[in-house]
């Protein structure tokens, strides 16, 4: 699947398929189960200074055409991370890329999680958290340009690895926050995170999430994470890695068309573990069957009609 | 625990075995031979299709046949569990599992398994595979309604033994809650498996006869393995612990049952 | 079906069913087709003051659990929709109610719309279009709370008839904009338009849709309709109108457990036209068999629990 | 135009009748009688499911019986295609129709009907039709690949005529377009379904030769009965007008030929 690989951020993705944060785990949970080290890489459940205990059940329920999910970043926290979690992707992995979502609730909380982690090896970059629906003040980073700057600043003086800013589709305008990301050195964006929904229990009238509302995610929003990649896309010279509702090959290629250079799978895999396999060999076929060397020739190129 | 195993099946038959009761056998060996009883499988569809169940729902392994068959015990309650229980002969599903901790047992004291509606379901696995090791099993079996209540021949034939019998309703068995079958000042060994108040009532009781017990869980899931936490239950340390690899059988101690 | 009727606006509703904006034309198309006159009412298609041309096609195309169009507003103007449109729905709507969707580019034209309309017969009052993501500018009022105050409180001193303002999902928090229309005057709200969405022929490499991006609705949006209503129900006191994704009297219950006293039904209505008229009779059938006699009983009984 | 019918029906036969190509029939009494050459109905499955299509899909009427069948030439194309390709026997659809403005003819000159692929499926139905009625009926049916040519003793069944053939790859009747079977010079009705390309050919060539043409357009359907406005096509004034009932016959003057 030589036609798969890519450069980007100095490092070759041999396939630009990645497993989405919250949705693969530490990586380990997958061990025997699919071929880990032969995907793009993984991109682990969102970490945080101190563990977090999470929200009350229930936590998942199916939605039409997908799910509603909210965890609550129910996570071990920085040191256990660093000292469990890490190990294991450090040795397993050596040809697929590791990002780690980090999640804080003020600026230096981000800092601290990613100065704690960042001569620890096992891991590519950061993922920045500022989009999670699920939690109170979650998507605060997210929809604030200011406060958003101010982050993406902090961090990218804690580190030199790559940092990519995930967003969340929940504002008027996503170029602006994307824009807002590169000015502040962000090196890449992941679009697009969870939208807020909720679902009522007619005859108990009570939420079917314990914590009321939750995420939603999976097939139901591929158009709107199409939409926000290509936007995102459009606004910046970065690499954008496109989210939400990928179960093909051909879902994943209209991301890339739409200018993601690499994607992820989320809500997928839990309804077949083998769903990014199953993608990135898909993808890898389209690109014989319509000759085309290389995925990047793809990236962005969809065309637009004239009197777009 | 073995790893699971991502397999598409075909399957097999699929019988009904009370009101909105179904029994589905399925072909597929390598979960078979793996499975322990209280372990689970999670079945669904595959990707090519958005309908419920779109994701994959969680079913006690009911049974193993030696020829690689499994057997599900699927109540029809949602969407879901009415598309599963419409299965014909030979439509494919795709399996993962098995998944999650199952029930351990001793030989030296009687089993006594408590099930609650579709809680019949680990036991109807769990019993033979018991008996064959030489314990002594008894299930004792409650449902709300008496036409609900899974095919006694089946289980017969499955397990080789008679649950006793419990309805709400009287309408069939003795009349009544399960759990008022349990046998007081017994040296036993408690199994649970049914609605939440039901696994609570038995709780009080093992704790007043201080006597060892293990129930299974339900939770709502999104993977099965672990990755997403979805599937929770509050551990005795007051932390939410993931019912599908750390469950779905826990040991009376290692839960919280404050409300 | 005597518990479904609800008095809202000094009328009464028989049926809290409505046929959403943009799916049921100007009512005449269903014309013996369904039985218009037994529903809630209906929603016009988007009236502007001049005919508005509309988009390219293709305008239509299905997504995972819903679809995505971009019509543009194509409608025919304020002086047809006044001479031609209004007069059928005067004579064979007796007992449902018509509310004329709205839009506009200035507060100007939307005030001189419903300034040219307000003395008509045929109708009950106005959805205030400031959310179509399908035309250039088409949010700026639903995103902009100072324009979008001006513009209600303009509306509002132009007519005494229900003024019922249609908000966007695209913001960061609908709360916000829910009180800046109860503030500036506005009667009720109506959640939600369509979520912005694209998709590509991954042959063609070309967007599939003639305007590039159009608005997804449908199923596969449900749970963040129910979650968007109910926040805006919780933010003020007047009525919501719950839309998004409703193809069962349960979606509908949701709704209105969720804050809403009315509902209105859209993509579901392409898939069955008789969508409106069995969601209308589930709800009686579930009013019935739970024992409750008012379906306003039951709006926004959603019971939270206690920790939230 | 009779108001259109929303009707669940259940499929009487499908047949596979040449590569991706399957004629399927249709228990469907009220439409059967109503419908006339051109019109169409849309085809799904009801509100029960999200699966592709969950938008019902725009297929012409392509024949009816006396006893109240009608027939639907389906090419398998994309998800949803695929999935009506794969109806059964008794499987449940729920239609709309007939729908949208059918083709009208004299009976004082031959009527020649160009068909591109599925495009020929009008013709199926409107051939008898009109030679019942008195009128001389040909049809010139081309097809990319000779394999996916519609099985020609079903089209003798249901027109009692044979169409020429005309095959991109000349693996199957003559190698060619369609269009240069037209004989010039002759008073003839032309009628035209197919891809646009192939509408356009004949739209210039029905201007250079002065004759009358009816093509029937295809657009992406919302409704099929004029309240979403998603089907248009540019008339010849400039504006955008609803091929769902407006259409999807044209008559050439109509619509807008430029790009
Ligand atoms: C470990 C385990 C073993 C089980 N074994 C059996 C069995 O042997 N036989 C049997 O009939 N049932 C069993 N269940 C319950 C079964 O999984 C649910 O009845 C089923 O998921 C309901 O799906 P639905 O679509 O019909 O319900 P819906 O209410 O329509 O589903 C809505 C959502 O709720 C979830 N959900 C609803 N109820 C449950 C539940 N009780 N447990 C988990 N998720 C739920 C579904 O996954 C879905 O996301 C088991 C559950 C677990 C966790
Ligand atoms: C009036 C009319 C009559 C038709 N008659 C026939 C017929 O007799 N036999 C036949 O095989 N086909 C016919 N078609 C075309 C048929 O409707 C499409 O092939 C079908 O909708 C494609 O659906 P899909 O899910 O397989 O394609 P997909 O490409 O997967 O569908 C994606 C979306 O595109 C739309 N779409 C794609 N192609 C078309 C198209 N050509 N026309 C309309 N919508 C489209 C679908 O509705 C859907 O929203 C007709 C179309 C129209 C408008
Ligand atoms: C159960 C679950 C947990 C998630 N947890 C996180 C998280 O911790 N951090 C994060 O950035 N995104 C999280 N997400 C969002 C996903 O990474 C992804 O952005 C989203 O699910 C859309 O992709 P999908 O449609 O392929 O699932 C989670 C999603 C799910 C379903
Ligand atoms: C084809 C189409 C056209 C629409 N046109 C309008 C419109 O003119 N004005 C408007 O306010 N909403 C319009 N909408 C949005 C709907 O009224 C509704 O808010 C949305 O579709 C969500 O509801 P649903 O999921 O039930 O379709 C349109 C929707 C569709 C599908
Ligand atoms: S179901 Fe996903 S962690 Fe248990
Ligand atoms: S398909 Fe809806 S107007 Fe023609």
């Amino acid at each position: 699947m030589a036609g798969l690989s890519q450069r980007l951020w100095g490092v070759e993705f041999q396939s630009p398929v990645l497993l989405a944060s919250g949705t693969c785990g530490y990586g380990a949970e997958y061990d025997g189960l699919i071929p880990l080290d032969d995907l793009g890489g993984i991109v682990t459940k969102a970490v945080s200074l101190e563990p977090r205990p999470g929200n009350l059940p229930h936590r998942v329920a199916e939605t039409p055409g997908g799910m509603i999910n909210a965890i609550g970043l129910q996570n071990v926290g920085l040191k256990r991370f660093r000292d469990e979690k890490l190990p294991w992707l450090d040795e397993h992995l050596t040809k697929a890329h590791v990002l780690v979502n980090v999640v804080g609730h003020t600026v230096e909380e981000f800092s601290t999680v990613v100065a704690g982690l960042d001569d620890a090896t096992g891991f590519l970059g950061y993922e920045i958290n500022v989009s999670c629906p699920n939690v109170k003040g979650g998507t605060l980073f997210g929809t604030d340009a200011k406060a958003l700057s101010e982050l993406v600043r902090r961090v990218r003086q804690t580190t030199a690895r790559p940092v990519i800013v995930k967003l969340t589709p929940n504002v008027p305008d996503i170029a602006v926050y994307a824009r807002v990301c590169e000015d502040a050195g962000a090196d890449g964006l992941s679009t697009i995170n969870t939208f807020p929904g909720m679902l009522i229990d007619v005859e108990a009238r009570r939420p079917v999430i314990g914590n009321v509302s939750g995420g939603v995610s999976g097939p139901a929003i591929l158009p709107m994470g199409i939409y926000l990649t290509w936007r995102a896309a459009q606004a910046v010279e970065i690499p954008v890695i496109g989210i939400g509702g990928i179960r093909t090959a051909f879902d994943a290629l209209q991301y890339v068309l739409a200018g993601a250079s690499l994607v992820q799978i989320g809500t997928a895999l839990f309804v077949d573990p083998n769903a990014a396999v199953d993608v990135q060999r898909g993808m890898a076929a389209h690109l014989e069957s319509q000759g085309v060397a290389h995925l990047s020739d793809l990236v962005g190129a969809v065309e637009l009609p004239n009197h777009a | 625990m073995s790893t699971p195993c991502r397999l598409p099946a075909r399957v097999l038959s699929n019988q009904r075995a009370g009101a909105d009761t179904y029994w589905l056998e399925i072909d597929a060996p390598p979960i078979a031979q793996a499975a322990v009883p209280g372990q689970f499988v999670m079945i669904g569809f595959g990707l090519g299709r958005l309908d419920a169940p779109f994701l994959p729902r969680p079913f006690s392994v009911g049974w193993r046949g030696d020829d690689g068959r499994i057997g599900l015990l699927v109540r029809r309650f949602g969407t879901g569990t009415h598309r599963l229980a419409a299965l014909r002969p030979g439509d494919e599903v795709l399996l993962l599992g098995p998944l999650g901790r199952g029930f351990r047992w001793e030989q030296d004291s009687p089993l006594i398994c408590i099930a609650g509606g579709v809680g019949l379901a680990p036991f109807l696995f769990m019993a033979p595979e018991a008996i064959r090791h030489g314990a002594t099993v008894e299930i004792l079996y409650g449902e709300r309604t008496g036409d609900r209540v899974f095919d006694p021949q089946l289980v017969e034939k499955l397990t080789g033994i008679q649950p006793r019998l419990y309805t709400e309703d009287g309408s069939r068995g003795q009349i009544g809650r399960v759990i008022d079958g349990i046998e007081r000042g017994r040296r036993i060994q408690l199994f649970g498996c049914g609605p939440t108040p039901m696994l609570r009532a038995l709780e009080r009781l093992a704790r007043e006869e201080d006597l060892p017990l293990q129930v299974s869980v339900e939770e709502h899931m999104g993977c099965g393995i672990g990755t997403c936490q979805g599937c929770v239950v509050r551990s005795v340390a007051g932390e939410w612990i993931k019912s599908c690899t750390e469950g779905p059988v826990f040991r009376r101690e290692e839960l919280s049952w404050r409300d």
